[in-house]
């Protein structure tokens, strides 16, 4: 009777990424304890090669796709995009980590495997199809990232983070699971499809569905940091150490995001009369208080955080337009945006000397004096983070905002626009201070950027322009793994 | 032929000495200056010759200029009756005083800008002259006032010189608009701004009784005339206008430019005769403005300030003349006072040379011992311009004044009266600068052979300009008005002498008398003496408010604090006062943000358990 | 290779081969001037075309740019009447900005020249773009080159400065974006061409309302970067800070972005609303005029008058293009270019004086005539083309907007007449301040304008004179393609008038947007 | 009265008392013995359930492994009583209000919404046993519990990292 | 004879009490005790759906849940640590360096 439970080689092709991570991960871990100081550098380069090896694993899972493990995950566009993504996100962290790790002589085993770990629990987010991989892998990767955030042990910000994004986020997960405990009294089931399918037939009480729903939200509000889940999110990324930020910033987003859309388009579609309206007021809360706190920020990753929470609005503005449309926009804009804050958040980490004093935005002054080539890039970031054309950012807007007016989301649009064009004025205080301003003491005495930083944010750059020039591509693939969410 | 050579010529001489004029010699230049308006003269009257006698409109159709939907608007130059007078007058007295500026601009600096500005001023007022239609006719009327502004602020180190030349322009922007508007308003009513075309359509059209299109088409017009030609109450510009280089005064501002605006009416006559209204208004207005400058004559003790007065004055009769309806009387004058008056000016300018400098008349007297050409010139001049019969002035002046003593008593008695005026106050002048004893302190000399020869000529035309048939000539176009009143004349004429003859006892006879009559008038004198205020009354009422409101009102008040404090930094400082009420959402307490979750929660739930419809 | 992509893509070119160019040396400019010239010559050959297909549009490129399910652009450009001479005026300014830069920018000029040939790329693309989508990425793209621009260089306040214009003109054009997806999700596309026939068909059906939503957000965008009172606050300010290449560029030929987009897209696409809206937006555009040159008549500083005084003159652009009258389109047009003209001669002056004085301020100055005759000479011929002396290149242009105003609301020219007035008034005001009077010892020494600074001048010069006197070597192309435009407009305005009255079913309303 | 209803009172008042006396208590360690307390009394309501693992690995897991871990921390740590602040005001004053809304809510939901479920006799299922979660563990949920091995993995890395003295 | 919704009742008020700790709790420890207490409830509910449904899948995610609150407690209890180690306090409204 174990026969038709016995896994298949397409099974184990489909799971395939997840499974190279967890090797590196672990060799790397081994390969900490005997190599010494000197040579750690390998263990970086054998992460990013694991990474590598699990991005064309992602490719070749796409060409067998399907369910696997007794529909535990299933491999589709949706999932494989996310897949790719987190493992982009993964990648170019990871490169940027290099020159952070050497400077505050942090033992650099460890980090890469956590990283890679992490990057599991996104893989498997990604791509579970059933609400208890949901749990287990929004837990495997926000565990890793606890520990990635205060990875300094000595360091009180990283602590601070560490704790806060711990307590709360643990505090989040209970209300998800107790969401995840009613979807299964309710339904019997916690299959996605199956979920869907009971509701759709409606026999069951919609307000428990709307219950079990709502405490889902929660979980996964908390997440993707969107209003009123979002308070963790400033601190924790103004604490933790920026290469840090810019992973937990883009990567488990985007997989947390993932998920978001896969449950609440797949599973709750038939009570989106009930969600529509709260998403529709998150989304807009999300945007006002992100942006407009923003304004008033000095420390640039502080800064970025606030921005982070105004991105989350808008992504969740395609979820309120609940429609195909939306989630291809939805998939788009959290690509663009996880290269444009990559970068940025790059950039600061190379301006920030150990212990990461000079994060003001005055520390960025003069910048395009000194390292002209440092500066332009980051304003290619930043110009993306406010929506200028050509860039990544403007198309990622542009189409999140054309799948909400395809849904006669004429206000939402409206006030999301005006607000990306408030949200520019602080932006726009960085541009400033590199290119406006005479040198200020940080930039005075940078130190030569290192080939590992110039890779990373020349690639951060080159996708952004990549996504704002040339989106056809990454747009076909998303409108069309699109329709894996019914 | 081609009637745009006439102006061309000019411009080529503008041309020259404006590019190359610094490095060009002083003969280089005058050949040039004086050599492309001989020409342009020369063939002016070889043209019409030609085509002699004009009985049609000779029409010369050029480019088209602007071509925009209907409407089209060609550089066509026409030339009949009336403009082959002012063709003539235009030409011929504006070579004369060219000729005549060489000596008297000979140890200014800036010479060739003198000469090519004059050239430009020639080319505009031809192009004014010639032009058949209104837009075209505007270019030279924008074109003249520029150059006016130029030569005015040719000084232009000083303040006055420059203040004058920009209120010269500005004021006739006043009128300009006026002129501007009417030609919009001509375009709606007949859909095109060719003379021609414009009097086929009008022809056709009854006499407006009260105040209509054409009405107001002609009225609007009238307000550019009143601009350009310094009548009540725009006149305030001419006399400071008199900053400008003697020579300039006597072409622009007495002989051509300002007669600009009664030029203009008698052109379009066709129109103004289907509106009675402006006609009778035109008529009143330059009536009034005659006695008002007149009397300001009197009691003006620059020599040039006298002389711009009467200017404004003579143009007053002019457009009582042609408010009356007699346009050829108003030309007649036109003509005849650009001989008298560019004479006045070049005579004064003569005596301003040989007295290098001096215009005010206590510092003159006695001056016909040294300087006999110019004494004898000058007296013809005032002769003339007394209407002193015989003499040209008392032809034209008579035209009109025994049209108005036909049409409208009072007008005419006031004209009447004006002209006594006017005899009184240039025979005053007159008197003042060559009788009595010398009381300058300079070494007046006559003024150079090249100087006094336009005076010769200028004083024979001024004698015997009145037996030029002007009105037989421009009897076709403008059919005369057989009234020809022995009684007017005598009027008139019997005026002018009174005045000449209380001039002569006061200023020669009995001078002491003079100072008792000015401590007689009293107040009555210094409100004369100071031109009744006027400029007084504009800078307090016109310009000071406009520049406070400017800059109080509207810039200080509007621009930076309602719009620019108030509504674009105030919107942006209320954002920001919002986002810093919102960071503190974020107090750092894990506690507070876990209270948060929960009421976030909560809010979710209930939304989405109770209040949530179907969609 | 269409002719098209060349005048196009040759600044992006030159951009980019700027970028590899040593720093400290003169082959920044060369290369810039290089570029910007040859591409001023290819741009030439625009014209004959142009002129032959009258309405229609020349040298057309249209390749797919993005292709998704759903989602398709064209990169769709054109040149047409109304363009046309908006492309030359960039093409031609853009050369004598370099070549004033060269003299005017000392500090890090490599990045000045790059951005300069960035933001002609930008600026072509602005005037040529046939596809909505197009036109905002362009849009978006002219403006940052300059945002650096003023704010890297500026004399004072660099930072406020900069972030005012930007931001403000960014709340505009989001506004307008909105507007663009708004007609995609009615229409189905963002080509200008397609929409035109589409909505001129009738196959699409915008109802009033809908109109008049589409107008705003059209409208909000091109009001701020015109700009219309009382948008205007971010030009004085930016005009008097910015160096004086960039105000050049600024003056002459960006603020012309906005009129150029009222003229091509608000009026046509929306016609309705247009007309609605005309009863207040010619109101505001008179103020305008009149504020503009009130304001200009008390200004100390000659950049901060000269601003004030352009907001003036395009008052005049924007009430042509609101008259809907043949006479007022082609003004309009005409006026941009003019202006252009003019305004950006008496700012590449203003800019020589300040290379000279090292300051703006009315005060600092006084007998500039004496030591430089030349340059006062060349100042009083731009100053009398910009108030609009006949015969030279801003009459035509005011005459024909104040012509089509008179011919379609009488009173409208009346009070817009009056500007004409109040320009003489400041222009000749600040001249006589500026230039007359004995020179001070401040300026005595100050140099005339070398052979070099003419050579950047005397063709403005020229162009003023051609533009005012011979009108028809400008004028056929424009007047065709607006004669079609306000076809279209009208058409479009009462064929959906008339089917307004009863709501057609198939439009989605905008009332059911959440 | 049956014999389960009396347990499940029991032990229902008895886990709620002590999860107050969690809540109340102001020293740490009184906390922990409260939650081992309301975990004791939770595992007899599993067994009452039919969930025979679940109610050991209950006591054994939770009550054995991790509340000794806590207490050990706090011993070691020596955690004193609490200190008030007046910091986080907002939780202070909005808290309870919105507890009780909460509860209110939930219990609103199950008595009032929630479709009458099936009474808890003790016995009449004992699908828990071992056994059974054995096999359904290795055969439906094998991904699930292989990957969450990973998670362990993760647990000790992280406390390695985290907790270790630095070598150097 | 007791209706399976007392069961859920009990979990809901074992869960808002575990809330309330980690609102009015000021130790970190105990906040983190509060939301293993939340665990706990969620985990009732867990088996008694799976009374409710007769299917044992409550039950595996009790167990899931277990480890997962080991897996945390572990790392959790070392964040606190580290903590501990720099502050020298366990007070909660102490860790707020970072705010607005």
């Amino acid at each position: 009777m174990l026969g038709n439970f016995q896994p298949h080689a397409g099974d184990y092709v489909r799971f395939l990424p997840e499974i190279l991570l967890t090797a590196f991960g672990i060799v790397i871990m081994m390969l900490e304890a005997v190599s010494s100081e000197k040579n750690k550098l390998r263990l970086g380069v054998l992460s990013l090669i694991g990474i590598i090896a699990a991005f064309f694993a992602n490719f070749w899972s796409y060409s067998e796709s399907g369910p696997a493990f007794q529909n535990m995950i299933v491999v589709d566009g949706y999932g494989v995009f996310f897949r790719g993504l987190v493992l982009i996100v993964g990648f170019l962290c990871v490169l940027t980590s290099f020159s952070y790790l050497e400077r505050e002589h942090a033992q650099s085993g460890e980090y890469y495997a956590l990283i890679l770990f992490s990057l599991v629990g996104q893989c498997v987010l990604a791509t579970s199809s059933d609400l208890i991989m949901v749990f287990i892998g929004l837990e495997i990767s926000s565990i890793a990232t606890y520990v990635l955030a205060g990875f300094l042990r000595d360091d009180r910000r990283n602590n601070e983070s560490a704790l806060k994004y711990f307590l709360l986020g643990s505090f989040a997960t209970a209300f998800l699971l107790y969401g995840i405990a009613w979807t299964y009294g309710l339904i019997g089931s916690t299959n996605l499809e199956e979920i869907r399918r009971v509701l759709d037939q409606g026999q069951r009480p919609t307000v428990l569905a709307g219950l079990a729903a709502g405490l889902m939200f929660v979980g996964f509000g908390f997440k993707v940091s969107i209003a009123p889940f979002q308070m963790w999110a400033p601190d924790v990324y103004q604490g933790a150490a920026a290469p840090v930020s810019a992973f937990m910033s883009t990567g488990p987003k985007a997989a947390a995001f993932a998920v978001f859309f896969r449950v609440f388009m797949t599973s709750f579609h038939a009570i989106n009369g009930r969600w529509l309206w709260l998403v529709w007021g998150c989304a807009l809360a999300s945007m006002i208080i992100g942006n407009f706190a923003a304004l008033v920020q000095s420390n640039v990753k502080r800064l970025l955080g606030y921005s982070s929470i105004a991105h989350a609005g808008y992504v969740l503005v395609a979820l309120t337009a609940a429609s195909q449309i939306g989630v291809a926009a939805a998939m788009f804009y959290l690509a663009a945006y996880a290269v444009m804050n990559i970068g940025a958040f790059a950039v600061v980490s190379h301006i920030a000397a150990r212990n990461e004093r000079h994060v003001k935005i005055d520390d960025l002054a003069g910048l395009g004096r000194r390292e002209p080539a440092t500066a332009a890039l980051l304003a290619i970031f930043v110009f993306s983070l406010i929506g200028v054309p050509l860039t990544g950012g403007f198309f990622a807007k542009f189409y999140i905002f054309q799948a909400a007016l395809n849904s006669h989301l004429v206000w939402l649009t409206v006030l999301g626009l005006v607000n990306s064009a408030i949200a520019a004025y602080y932006y726009l205080k960085i541009v400033v201070a590199i290119y406006m301003r005479e040198p200020s003491p940080a930039t005075e005495q940078l130190p030569a950027p290192s080939a590992s930083f110039r890779v990373a944010i020349w690639a951060s750059a080159l996708g952004v322009l990549f996504l704002g020039i040339f989106p056809s591509a990454v747009l076909s693939f998303a409108s069309a793994s699109a329709s894996a969410l019914r | 032929m081609n009637l745009w050579l006439i102006p061309f010529f000019p411009l080529i001489g503008f041309l020259l000495n404006g590019l190359f004029g610094k490095r060009l010699s002083k003969s280089l230049i005058n050949m040039f200056a004086i050599g492309s308006v001989a020409i342009s003269l020369i063939y002016i009257a070889v043209l019409l010759a030609n085509i002699w006698p004009i009985n049609t409109p000779y029409v010369d159709h050029g480019f088209t200029w602007i071509q925009s939907g209907f409407l089209t608007v060609g550089f066509d130059l026409v030339v009949d009756r009336l403009s082959a007078v002012m063709l003539l007058i235009v030409a011929g007295v504006g070579l004369l005083i060219h000729i005549y500026a060489i000596g008297y601009m000979e140890h200014e600096s800036g010479y060739y800008r003198f000469f090519s500005y004059l050239n430009l001023f020639m080319f505009f007022m031809l192009i004014l002259v010639l032009s058949a239609n209104l837009l075209l006719m505007f270019v030279g009327w924008e074109g003249v006032g520029l150059c006016s502004y130029l030569l005015v602020s040719f000084y232009f180190l000083e303040d006055y010189a420059t203040g004058a030349g920009n209120k010269a322009f500005i004021v006739n922007r006043i009128g300009d608009f006026g002129f501007s508007l009417g030609i919009f308003l001509t375009v709606v009513a007949f859909k095109t701004l060719d003379f021609g075309k414009i009097a086929s359509a009008v022809s056709t059209m009854p006499v407006e009784a009260g105040i209509s299109t054409v009405t107001a088409i002609t009225l609007l017009l009238f307000v550019g005339a009143v601009g350009k030609s310094a009548q009540l109450p725009l006149y305030v510009w001419l006399p400071d206008a008199m900053a400008a280089p003697t020579p300039v005064s006597a072409l622009i501002h007495a002989a051509t430019m300002v007669t600009a605006g009664v030029y203009m009416i008698a052109r379009m006559s066709f129109l103004y005769d289907h509106a009675p209204f402006a006609m009778h208004l035109v008529a009143i207005l330059g009536v009034l403005t005659a006695i008002f400058a007149a009397t300001i004559g009197m009691a003006q003790m620059d020599i040039k300030k006298v002389f711009a007065y009467s200017t404004v004055s003579q143009l007053g009769y002019m457009f009582l003349g042609v408010g009356l309806g007699a346009y050829s009387a108003g030309i007649f004058h036109l003509m005849t006072h650009a001989f008298f008056k560019a004479l006045l000016f070049l005579g004064a300018g003569s005596v301003i040379h040989g007295l290098s400098g001096e215009q005010d008349l206590r510092h003159m007297g006695g001056l016909r011992k040294v300087m006999p050409i110019t004494c004898i010139t000058l007296a013809v001049a005032s002769l003339a311009i007394s209407g002193v019969p015989g003499f040209s002035g008392f032809f034209s002046k008579d035209a009109i004044l025994s049209a108005a003593y036909a049409k409208s008593q009072w007008m005419f008695w006031l004209g009447a009266f004006t002209a006594g005026i006017t005899a009184f106050y240039v025979f005053r002048a007159f008197f003042l600068a060559f009788f009595g004893e010398y009381r300058g302190h300079h070494h007046p000399h006559e003024s150079p052979f090249i100087m006094t020869v336009p005076l010769i000529v200028l004083a024979l035309l001024s004698a015997g300009g009145g037996f030029i048939p002007v009105l037989g000539w421009l009897s076709p176009q403008y059919p005369l008005m057989e009234h020809e009143s022995s009684v007017a004349m005598g009027i008139s004429a019997a005026f002018g002498i009174i005045g000449i003859l209380i001039a002569a006892f006061i200023y020669v006879v009995r001078p002491a008398l003079a100072d008792r009559f000015r401590t007689a008038a009293g107040p009555l004198y210094t409100l004369v003496a100071n031109k009744y205020y006027v400029d007084e009354f504009y800078f307090a009422f016109v310009v000071r408010p406009l520049e406070g409101i400017s800059r109080f009102v509207l810039w200080r008040g509007m621009d930076e604090t309602l719009i620019d404090t108030g509504m674009v930094t105030g919107l942006a400082r209320t954002i920001r006062g919002w986002g810093s009420l919102l960071r503190q959402l974020q107090s750092g307490s894990i506690r507070n943000y876990a209270t948060w979750v929960l009421a976030g929660s909560l809010l979710v739930i209930f939304v989405l358990g109770l209040v949530g419809g179907g969609r | 290779m269409s002719l098209l992509w060349i005048v196009l893509l040759l600044p992006l070119a030159g951009f980019f081969f700027l970028l590899f160019a040593p720093r400290d040396s003169k082959s920044p400019f060369f290369i810039t001037l290089l570029a910007t010239i040859v591409t001023f010559l290819f741009s030439l050959e625009l014209i004959a075309p142009a002129i032959g297909n009258g309405a229609q549009f020349s040298s057309v490129i249209d390749p797919v740019w993005i292709h998704s399910p759903g989602l398709t652009i064209h990169f769709h450009l054109g040149v047409d009447g109304i363009n046309l001479w908006l492309v030359l005026l960039t093409t031609l300014l853009l050369p004598i900005a370099v070549w004033a830069s060269e003299l005017m920018i000392k500090d890090r000029p490599k990045n000045f020249f790059a951005l300069l040939l960035l933001f002609e790329f930008g600026l072509i693309g602005v005037f040529t773009a046939l596809d909505l989508f197009v036109f905002y990425v362009f849009w978006e793209v002219a403006l940052i080159p300059m945002y650096l621009m003023v704010g890297g260089w500026a004399r004072a306040r660099r930072g406020p400065v900069a972030v005012k214009f930007f931001v403000y003109t960014m709340l505009g054009s989001v506004f307008m974006l909105a507007a663009i997806i708004y007609l995609y999700t009615q229409t189905g596309s963002f080509d200008f061409v397609d929409i035109m026939n589409a909505v001129g068909s009738g196959h699409v059906l915008l109802s009033p309302t809908q109109q008049l939503l589409l107008f705003l957000g059209f409208f909000a965008a091109f009001a701020v970067k015109v700009p219309i009172f009382p948008l205007h606050t971010w030009l004085p300010d930016t005009y008097t800070n910015a160096p004086a290449p960039a105000t050049f560029l600024l003056a002459a030929v960006m603020s012309k972005m906005g009129a150029y987009g009222l003229l091509r897209y608000s009026i046509t696409i929306a016609p309705t609303g247009a007309h609605r809206c005309a009863s207040w937006i010619i109101p505001l555009a008179i103020i305008g005029i009149i504020y503009g040159a009130l304001l200009a008549l008390i200004q100390p500083n000659i950049k901060r008058l000269i601003g004030y005084s352009s907001i003036s003159h395009l008052g005049f652009v924007v009430l042509g293009i609101f008259t809907f009258s043949q006479q007022g389109a082609d003004g309009a047009v005409y006026q941009m270019i003019a202006h252009g003209i003019s305004t950006g001669a008496l700012f590449l002056l203003a800019g020589y004086l300040e290379v000279r004085r090292g300051s703006m301020e009315i005060a600092d100055f006084g007998g500039m005539a004496t030591p430089a005759p030349g340059l006062a000479t060349a100042f009083m011929i731009a100053l009398f083309a910009s108030i609009g002396l006949p015969s030279l290149c801003n009459f035509i242009g005011e005459y024909l907007v104040l012509q089509g105003a008179a011919l379609t609301h009488f009173s409208w020219a009346v009070w817009a007449a009056i500007g004409v007035i109040l320009s003489a008034a400041y222009m000749l005001w600040m001249y006589q301040r500026t230039f007359f009077g004995r020179a001070r010892e401040s300026v005595a020494s100050l140099p005339d304008l070398s052979g070099r600074d003419w050579a950047s001048v005397v063709p403005l010069i020229l162009l003023m004179v051609w533009l005012g006197s011979y009108t028809q070597s400008f004028m056929p192309p424009i007047s065709s393609a607006t004669a079609h435009l306000l076809e279209q407009t009208s058409m479009n305005n009462e064929y959906r008038v008339k089917l307004a009255a009863p709501k057609p079913v198939q439009v989605a309303e905008v009332t059911n947007a959440r | 009265m049956h014999v389960d209803t009396v347990l499940f009172v029991i032990c229902a008042i008895v886990s709620i008392l002590c999860a107050l006396n969690l809540v109340v208590q102001k020293h740490p360690i009184n906390s922990a013995l409260s939650l081992i307390g309301v975990m004791a009394s939770l595992a007899v309501l599993y067994l009452l359930l039919g969930a025979e693992f679940i109610a050991m690995a209950q006591m054994i897991v939770y009550g054995g492994a991790v509340m000794v871990l806590f207490v050990f921390v706090i011993m070691l740590l020596n955690a004193g009583g609490e200190k008030a602040s007046h910091k986080s005001w907002f939780a202070q004053i909005a808290g309870l209000p919105l507890l009780l809304a909460l509860i209110g809510l939930l219990a609103f939901l199950i008595r009032g919404v929630l479709p009458p479920l099936r009474d808890v006799n003790f016995g009449s299922w004992v699908g828990g046993t071992a056994e059974a979660i054995g096999r359904v563990l290795f055969t439906e949920y094998l991904l699930p519990f292989e990957i969450i091995s990973v998670l362990i993995l993760i647990a000790i890395l992280g406390a390695v990292v985290l907790a270790r003295k630095e070598i150097d | 004879m007791v209706p399976l919704s007392w069961y859920l009742l009990l979990s809901a008020i074992l869960f808002v009490l575990g809330v309330a700790g980690f609102v009015y709790r000021k130790s970190v420890i105990t906040v983190f005790m509060s939301i293993e207490l939340m665990l706990n409830a969620v985990n009732l509910s867990f088996v008694a759906f799976s009374y409710e449904l007769r299917r044992i899948d409550g039950h595996i995610y009790s167990f899931f849940v277990m480890v997962v609150a080991a897996a945390e407690a572990a790392v959790g209890l070392a964040i606190i640590l580290t903590i501990f180690k720099n502050r020298g306090t366990l007070q909660i409204d102490e860790v707020d360096s970072m705010k607005l």
